[in-house]
């Protein structure tokens, strides 16, 4: 054809290279990305991303914790001591003692049992009631939808820690009553974004095409709707537990909690800031695994949030 | 770039901040008087706060509590705002106390020292009954009107009567037809209370009591006037100046978390009353106090068991009177059961106990009343000493009875048996709680559930009849220094027999104590105690030793467990 | 030969992500002429919107860095430009126009202030004067009532009046050189042909340069004087329009001919798409992007990149087709248009094609 | 725009009403009653119940309660029985108040700023910091942070009076122990909402635009990104305000947050009911400020009501 000026090569060109072989498309489709669930890209994207990783193996550790620590300790959980009280770090007992001489360590993996279950349950369950309501409340609308976004309006204008302290107050301490406690005023966040989610997507191809092929509502909402809206549910779940703990911690502050030799982290908090003087690490160590878990927590969230944004996706 | 950037950023918005908070500084300024003006406005009265407010409307803004040279001022805290500083409506220790200083009366019992005060002397007839009170001459209410037996008369009426509404009405069971006025049965003229003349004022006793005289103390004895009260109705000592005072100080500020005393310059023996005034904060931690305190604060700050110990040497101690123990609830069917009441009692290490609950600072208590209420002669502790549970406890012995009782009950597992104990969601009270529930579960094997329950809660249990507990933790202080403050209760018709304790045997000391006196009413007494420990009835646990340090060059300050917590009626401070 | 004002050379610009570096452009140089309207064609992801982002530093760094390369401008360098020097160019002398009115515009900034707040801190131009300049180019961009617009909010305002107020931005400064990012990609087609009118009425009364990126072979054809192809982060051919058009020399370009629809296009002809998708850039291909997509690949295609090499004077090519070893290959140019009509159609037939 | 207001005051009395009635009821659910120190006389208790209209039927109570809620009259305290509720919410609410408008006012600048500055050094060391501070902000409950700044720097340090509330000094600690999640969450919303924008369009548009830095960050970036923080800040009202309790009772300051708690362990059903209602009317009020203020930054919201 027309001139050519080819400058140095490394390879040396030569005849037999032009040999046309004519394209290799299906050779490229075959090593791009492999095809992952939902699950396996999630878990992926939450192993790259360290941080979120981090939370997840802080978490993972006090669950273990939590569930076999006081098995396999020597002291019991109420195992009183009058010889051993307020004392510090030591190889007996790592974390100390409190001042009834009870093993902090073990203290401490039994207050996780609790104040993870709750946080997690009471998460768990404002989540799914919220879900519910807010996936029908925001697919079906109209009337339905009116009375119960007015139902959330006006659920998040009342002062929810009064509630939740009166309603401890009406059922007495206890795990059963913290989770109710909770859930009364919790829900009321989770369905609100539910919703919000929910009108948007209804009016995606995807969930048109579901209607026109007849599928009901429920199914609907079950097999088009809510799973995509998961990465978001579970996003916003790890961010309410924290938030959960919290308010359990409060409660057992002002002695509304649950009740003894039982404990939780709010619980040992607590009796940690009365002795802030005397004996500081009943309240370090307490204070440090509260927030740990809050922080681990916040960091799973913020990497679950990023792994499940579609806008994230395939991006790096 | 950035970074000049991001600083210029910062300053913006803390300039922003300043200039935001800078208005709300002189705002904070203008807080704390605005309920003054308040006071100002309302319509129905003239503006007469005293003097003493003036220094401190004038420098709110002072840093720390302005303390001009010379002027000796006695601060304390309190965890919570007093309730009310109406003499009948008081009804708390730490509102009681301030009462105690506010509000004069016939006779004061001063730490234990009984003698006159407003009266000059008193004359007891000889149907032992009949109280007769002369009143000292010149006597005058804060505001300078002359103060008489009427209003002593005008006064005790008032409490008793039941539309006062005073929770403390029980007090008045002692004077002639008391009870029944207070129920509402009788009409108030019936009362045995009646000014004579102007300074004579007689009291009639439903029945002989020789602790009638300490009992004067209390502010529901005190004299009220009458314009007063029926001039501000329900808001009567609402405020300040809404109320006179015949005590040592006079109250001039009182609300947002501080009350105010000024020493009253017309009280009957204003020259012995060193201070200048009191300043009474409310603190609610506990740490705060202290910090406070050692910041020069505070000249007083009870300690709590857990801190005391790091000030051994340095801090003082008194006991406050409250008998802590538990309460079986004689309706439950194991408790209704003497040998395991006596179980429960005999597994308590009390020692132990005291170690873990109270740092070996409280004394446990191995009886029932407080040892140093007055006995015939000396303390009532050492005439009749008694212990009725050994110090460490039994367990051999307890389980004795344990296996007695779960024969007689068909029970054939310890741990067959829960009972159900409530308790306050105070922190000392959860930590006892939690203590005698391991002790028993580790010695008897049975098993407790702690009900922790808001204060008031508990208190609405504290009567007979109910089932909402099996076990109930309470304390008693005494109204008045003689053991039958405290054996009084468990009377079978008691109202406050809430461990639906009836014993004829325990009723029948009582009943004989009522009718004999001196060395005679004591012994009837002390076997009524007796009949009740060995009975298991209560489950005692300590006597509170509060331990409490005092600000250098402040002297004075007694504790008492009648009626108050702390006199400092005759407190001196040294001017710095 | 008309004056060069800006000119490309050996540019070489990445990101870092988390995934590793991805080369978005790779080693491209090429010219702009003083009034001209120079095209860049190619599919999303090519690389196009980054080459010319760089001639503004627009792209964020980081995550995004040169990685070689220089943009010279007035014989001062871009690249190594400081913040300072940059914003005196940024605006004034090259302007902007974005692909997504819809996003380009702040939402929470009064649309007269978007335009008139070229002028804050040049100390040329007075308020008032910024202000009356706003108003005058609101107009020139037809836009009604230019009052009232300026008052207003974007989200106030259609598309098409959005895209409008875009270009008013860029023009307000008149700057020397405008680069319109697929300044229609969002509108519809009746808007896009009056946003394109406007634009080449202003290039042609104003003498301004103009680089309009496109995947939009129609528009190209329709407005520019010279076309670049990129594909893979790498021009590919660049030449007149009609060279690219009837002298197509690479098989990218002739693919991308092929794949459109013009008017003419008669039903039972079909439409033949490039199948397959373009190139991972985070390990970019280490022979000719396209060959993967070629049909006409050789096995020195996969194994090293063509050079760049000139097809005529002004009509440059990387194709190993051009190679003395090649086979000779014919290319089809606007080969089913030359079927369907006897004489060679003028570019300007091909203007009112549909976007691919 | 009338008729927006006129729903949104719809909704607020509905929704004082609706938690009135639930607190009504459950006031009357919790064990126990206010008068009930057992060695009252029935007589006494009788006369206080009917002094507090206890002896009336529920209804009747509820009735009447609204009766007086609706002249403003949340009648007397029944712990302190000679003061209203009123007084007392009038005397201790100025404290929470300024306590809580300090505590806001220095969570959101330094909040704000936080972020801002972070997001701007986005992945040095500045932004660590900034984000560690953030995150410890949201994982520490007030009250161990309360407990900790007084013992430090006040008790330790003695840099800050201990405790009370008597001048500026004062109220600083307060200010930060109440504040210190609030502007630890501002600050992380803040962060991630600056590095959203300014992936936008319009941030290269007005780079694209010769203006400075600076102009972009404030006119721009930061114009924008405030709006989620905007979004939150109605429950940040409610937070901060609510949360005075733990933070007024360890530095002593006579605000309303100890009825919170007093109110609930004395059962003192009139301060329960009143502090409620003043705080839910309080909190729909603030709601509506923001919504406001959310006009106010988002032009888009204008225009929708």
């Amino acid at each position: 054809m027309a001139t050519k000026k080819i400058e140095s090569q490394e390879k040396v060109i030569t005849a037999d290279l032009f040999r046309t072989v004519g394209k290799s498309v299906e050779e490229m489709e075959a090593i791009s990305r492999p095809s992952l669930t939902f699950w396996q890209e999630a878990w992926l994207r939450i192993r790259k991303d360290k941080a979120a990783f981090i939370g997840l193996i802080i978490l993972t550790v006090y669950v273990i914790l939590a569930i076999f620590a006081p098995m396999v300790s020597r002291y019991e959980f109420d195992q009183q001591d009058a010889y051993a009280m307020k004392q510090s770090f030591s190889a007996e007992h790592w974390f100390g003692t409190d001042s009834l001489g009870r093993d902090l360590w073990v203290r401490i993996w039994v207050g996780a049992r609790v104040s993870l279950s709750i946080g997690f349950i009471a998460a768990f369950i404002n989540s799914v009631i919220g879900t519910i309501l807010g996936g029908f409340s925001g697919y079906i609308g109209g009337k339905f939808d009116m009375i119960l976004m007015r139902i959330i309006d006006i659920i998040y204008g009342i002062p929810a820690l009064i509630v939740n302290i009166l309603v401890m107050v009406v059922l007495g301490p206890g795990i059963k009553s913290l989770i109710i406690a909770m859930v009364i005023t919790g829900w009321a966040g989770a369905c609100r974004f539910t919703r919000g989610e929910v009108y948007r997507l209804k009016e995606q191809e995807f969930v048109l095409a579901a209607r026109v092929l007849g599928e009901s509502t429920f199914m609907i909402i079950v097999r088009e709707i809510i799973p995509n809206l998961m990465g978001l549910i579970i996003t916003n779940l790890a961010m309410a537990i924290p938030a959960a703990i919290f308010r359990e911690a409060f409660l057992s502050y002002i002695g509304l909690g649950i009740a003894p030799p039982n404990a939780s982290w709010g619980v040992l908090a607590k009796e940690g800031t009365a002795m802030i003087r005397l004996c500081p690490h009943m309240l370090y160590v307490p204070a440090f695994f509260i927030c740990t878990t809050v922080l681990a927590f916040n960091l799973l969230g913020n990497g679950l949030r990023d792994a499940f944004d579609p806008r994230m996706r395939g991006t790096d | 770039m950035r970074k000049i950037l991001a600083l210029l950023l910062v300053v913006v918005l803390l300039v922003g901040l300043v200039a935001c908070s800078t208005p709300k500084g002189s705002d904070d300024k203008a807080a704390p008087d605005k309920p003054e003006e308040t006071q100002a406005d309302t319509p129905d009265e003239p503006d007469d706060t005293p003097d003493a407010d003036e220094p401190d409307a004038d420098e709110p803004d002072a840093d720390e509590t302005p303390e001009p040279a010379g002027k000796k001022i006695y601060r304390y805290a309190l965890a919570a705002d007093p309730e009310s500083f109406d003499p009948c409506l008081a009804h708390g220790i730490p509102s009681a106390t301030i009462c105690y200083h506010i509000y004069g009366s016939l006779y004061l019992d001063d730490v234990g020292d009984i003698r006159p005060a407003l009266a000059e002397s008193h004359e007891l007839a000889e149907d032992q009954v009949t109280y007769t009170f002369k009143l000292r001459d010149g006597l005058l209410w804060s505001d300078g009107q002359p103060l008489t037996a009427q209003d002593f008369e005008y006064g005790i009426k008032r409490f008793v009567n039941p539309d006062t509404a005073s929770p403390m009405g029980y007090f008045a069971n002692i004077i002639k037809n008391g009870e029944k006025v207070n129920k509402g049965e009788l009409p108030l003229d019936d009362l045995g209370v009646k000014a004579l003349d102007e300074k004579t004022l007689e009291i009639v006793l439903e029945r002989p009591a020789g602790y009638f005289l300490g009992m004067l103390s209390k502010s529901f004895f005190s004299p009220q006037r009458q314009d007063i009260v029926e001039g501000y109705g329900k808001d009567y000592c609402a405020t300040p100046d809404k109320q006179v005072y015949s005590g040592a100080f006079v109250v001039t500020e009182f609300g947002e978390g501080k009350m105010v005393l000024a020493k009253n310059p017309n009280y009957f023996e204003a020259d012995k009353v060193n201070l200048d005034g009191v300043e009474i904060y409310t603190v609610a931690e506990a740490n705060t106090q202290l910090s406070m305190f050692e910041n020069g604060e505070l000249d007083m700050v009870v300690l709590s068991t857990d801190m005391a110990p790091q000030y051994e040497g340095q801090s003082q101690s008194y006991f406050d009177g409250a008998n802590d123990f538990g309460g079986p609830n004689l309706r439950n069917k194991y408790l209704a059961n003497k040998d395991f009441r006596l179980a429960l009692n005999f597994a308590i290490n009390r020692e132990e106990y005291i170690l873990l609950g109270h740092n070996g600072l409280y004394t446990p208590n191995l009886r029932y009343v407080l040892p140093q209420v007055s006995g015939v002669e000396k303390s009532y502790g050492e005439e009749y000493p008694y212990e009725a549970f050994p110090l460490q406890g039994d367990v051999e012995k307890a389980k004795q009875h344990l296996d007695a009782a779960m024969a007689e009950l068909g029970v054939a597992d310890p741990s067959e048996i829960t009972l159900k104990m409530v308790t306050t969601d105070a922190e000392t009270a959860k930590k006892e709680a939690e203590i005698l529930q391991n002790q028993w579960k580790n010695n008897l094997g049975i098993n407790v559930d702690i009900n922790l329950v808001p204060y008031k809660t508990k208190n609405s249990m504290l009567t007979p009849g109910r089932d909402d507990f099996d076990l109930i933790m309470s304390g008693w202080v005494p109204d008045y220094s003689d053991p039958y403050a405290y054996l009084e209760l468990f009377e079978s018709d008691n109202a406050y027999n809430y461990i639906n304790y009836h014993s004829d045997e325990f009723d029948g000391y009582i009943r004989k104590s009522k009718e004999t006196t001196g060395k005679e009413r004591m012994d009837n007494l002390f076997n009524a105690e007796k009949t009740l420990l060995e009975d298991g009835a209560v489950i005692p646990q300590q006597l509170r030793e509060v331990h409490y340090l005092v600000a250098d060059g402040v002297t004075g300050l007694e504790g008492y467990f009648v009626g108050f917590n702390f006199s400092y009626l005759y407190l001196d401070k040294n001017a710095e | 030969m008309p004056e060069v004002i800006l000119e490309v050379k050996n540019l070489e610009f990445s990101f870092r992500t988390y995934g590793g570096v991805v080369k978005a452009v790779r080693d491209i140089s090429f010219e702009v002429r003083k009034g001209e309207l120079l095209g860049i064609v190619g599919e999303s992801g090519c690389g196009k919107s980054v080459s010319v982002q760089c001639i503004l530093r627009l792209n964020p760094e980081p995550p995004g860095f040169f990685e070689g390369g220089e943009i010279l401008y007035e014989g001062k360098d871009i690249v190594k430009m400081s913040n300072r020097e940059l914003r005196k160019i940024r605006g004034v002398e090259i302007g902007f126009i974005f692909q997504d009115p819809m996003t380009s515009l702040n939402p929470t900034m009064r649309v007269g202030k978007q335009i008139e707040e070229i002028f804050v801190g040049r100390k040329e131009v007075s308020r008032a004067e910024a202000k009356e300049r706003a108003l005058e180019i609101l107009k020139l961009v037809g836009i009604n009532e230019p009052e009232r617009r300026y008052r207003q909010y974007p989200h106030e305002l259609s598309g098409g009046m959005k895209q409008r107020v875009m270009i008013a931005i860029a023009l307000v400064g008149q700057p020397g050189i405008i680069i319109a990012d697929e300044p229609t990609t969002s509108l519809d087609v009746t808007i896009e042909a009056q946003i394109l009118d406007i634009l080449k009425e202003l290039q042609e009364k104003f003498m301004t340069s103009i680089i309009l990126i496109t995947h939009d072979l129609g528009v190209v054809a329709k407005m520019c004087d010279r076309v670049l192809v990129m594909y893979g982060g790498k021009i590919v051919e660049e030449g007149p329009v009609n060279a690219i058009f009837y002298e197509t020399a690479h098989p990218y370009t002739s693919g991308l001919i092929q794949s459109i629809a013009t008017l003419d296009t008669s039903r039972d002809e079909e439409l033949v798409p490039i199948e397959g998708t373009p190139p991972d850039l985070f390990s970019p291909p280490a022979g000719c992007p396209f060959a993967a997509r070629c049909e006409y690949a050789m096995e020195i295609c996969g194994m090293m990149m063509p050079d760049r090499t000139q097809v005529t004077p002004e009509h440059y090519s990387a194709c190993w087709l051009l190679h003395e070893y090649a086979p000779d290959v014919k290319l089809p140019a606007v080969a089913r248009t030359m079927e369907t009509d006897e004489e060679a159609p003028s570019p300007e037939q091909v203007e009112m094609e549909e976007r691919i | 725009m009338g008729k927006y207001i006129a729903k949104r005051i719809g909704i607020s009395l509905l929704t004082v009403l609706v938690l009135v009635t639930v607190v009504f009821i459950l006031v009357r659910l919790m064990p126990g009653d206010p008068f009930s120190d057992p060695k009252m006389t029935p007589t006494v208790k009788e006369n206080l119940n009917a002094y507090y209209g206890l002896d009336k039927p529920v209804l009747q109570q509820y009735t009447t309660f609204l009766g007086n809620l609706i002249r403003g009259n949340f009648g007397y305290s029944m712990k302190y029985q000679n003061q209203t509720v009123n007084n007392l919410l009038r005397q201790s609410f100025p404290y929470s108040l300024d306590l809580g408008i300090r505590a806001l006012v220095l969570s959101l600048s330094l909040g704000l700023v936080f972020g801002i500055v972070s997001a701007r050094n986005r992945g040095n060391k500045i932004d660590l910091f900034f984000v560690i501070v953030a995150v410890i902000g949201t994982s520490v409950p007030d009250f161990i942070v309360g407990a900790i700044l007084q013992y430090f720097f006040a008790v330790k340090w003695g840099l800050f009076p201990i405790a009370q509330y008597k001048g500026l000094a004062h109220t600083i600690l307060p200010s930060i122990g109440l504040g210190f999640y609030t502007m630890a969450s501002v600050s992380r919303i803040m962060r991630a909402s600056m590095l959203e924008v300014v992936q936008q369009d319009y941030i290269k548009t007005a780079r694209s635009k010769g203006i400075s830095n600076f102009r972009i960050t404030w006119k721009h970036q930061i114009r924008n990104a405030i709006m989620p923080v905007v979004t939150v800040l109605g429950p940040t009202v409610a937070s901060v305000l609510t949360g005075t309790f733990v933070i007024e009772s360890i530095f002593a300051i006579p605000g309303m947050g100890k009825y919170y708690v007093e109110s609930v362990q004395n059962l003192d059903y009139s301060m329960i009911l009143g502090q409620t209602v003043f705080y839910g009317i309080f909190l729909v009020f603030a709601n509506m400020i923001v919504d406001i203020a959310y006009g106010f930054v988002d032009p888009r919201i204008r225009i929708a009501k």
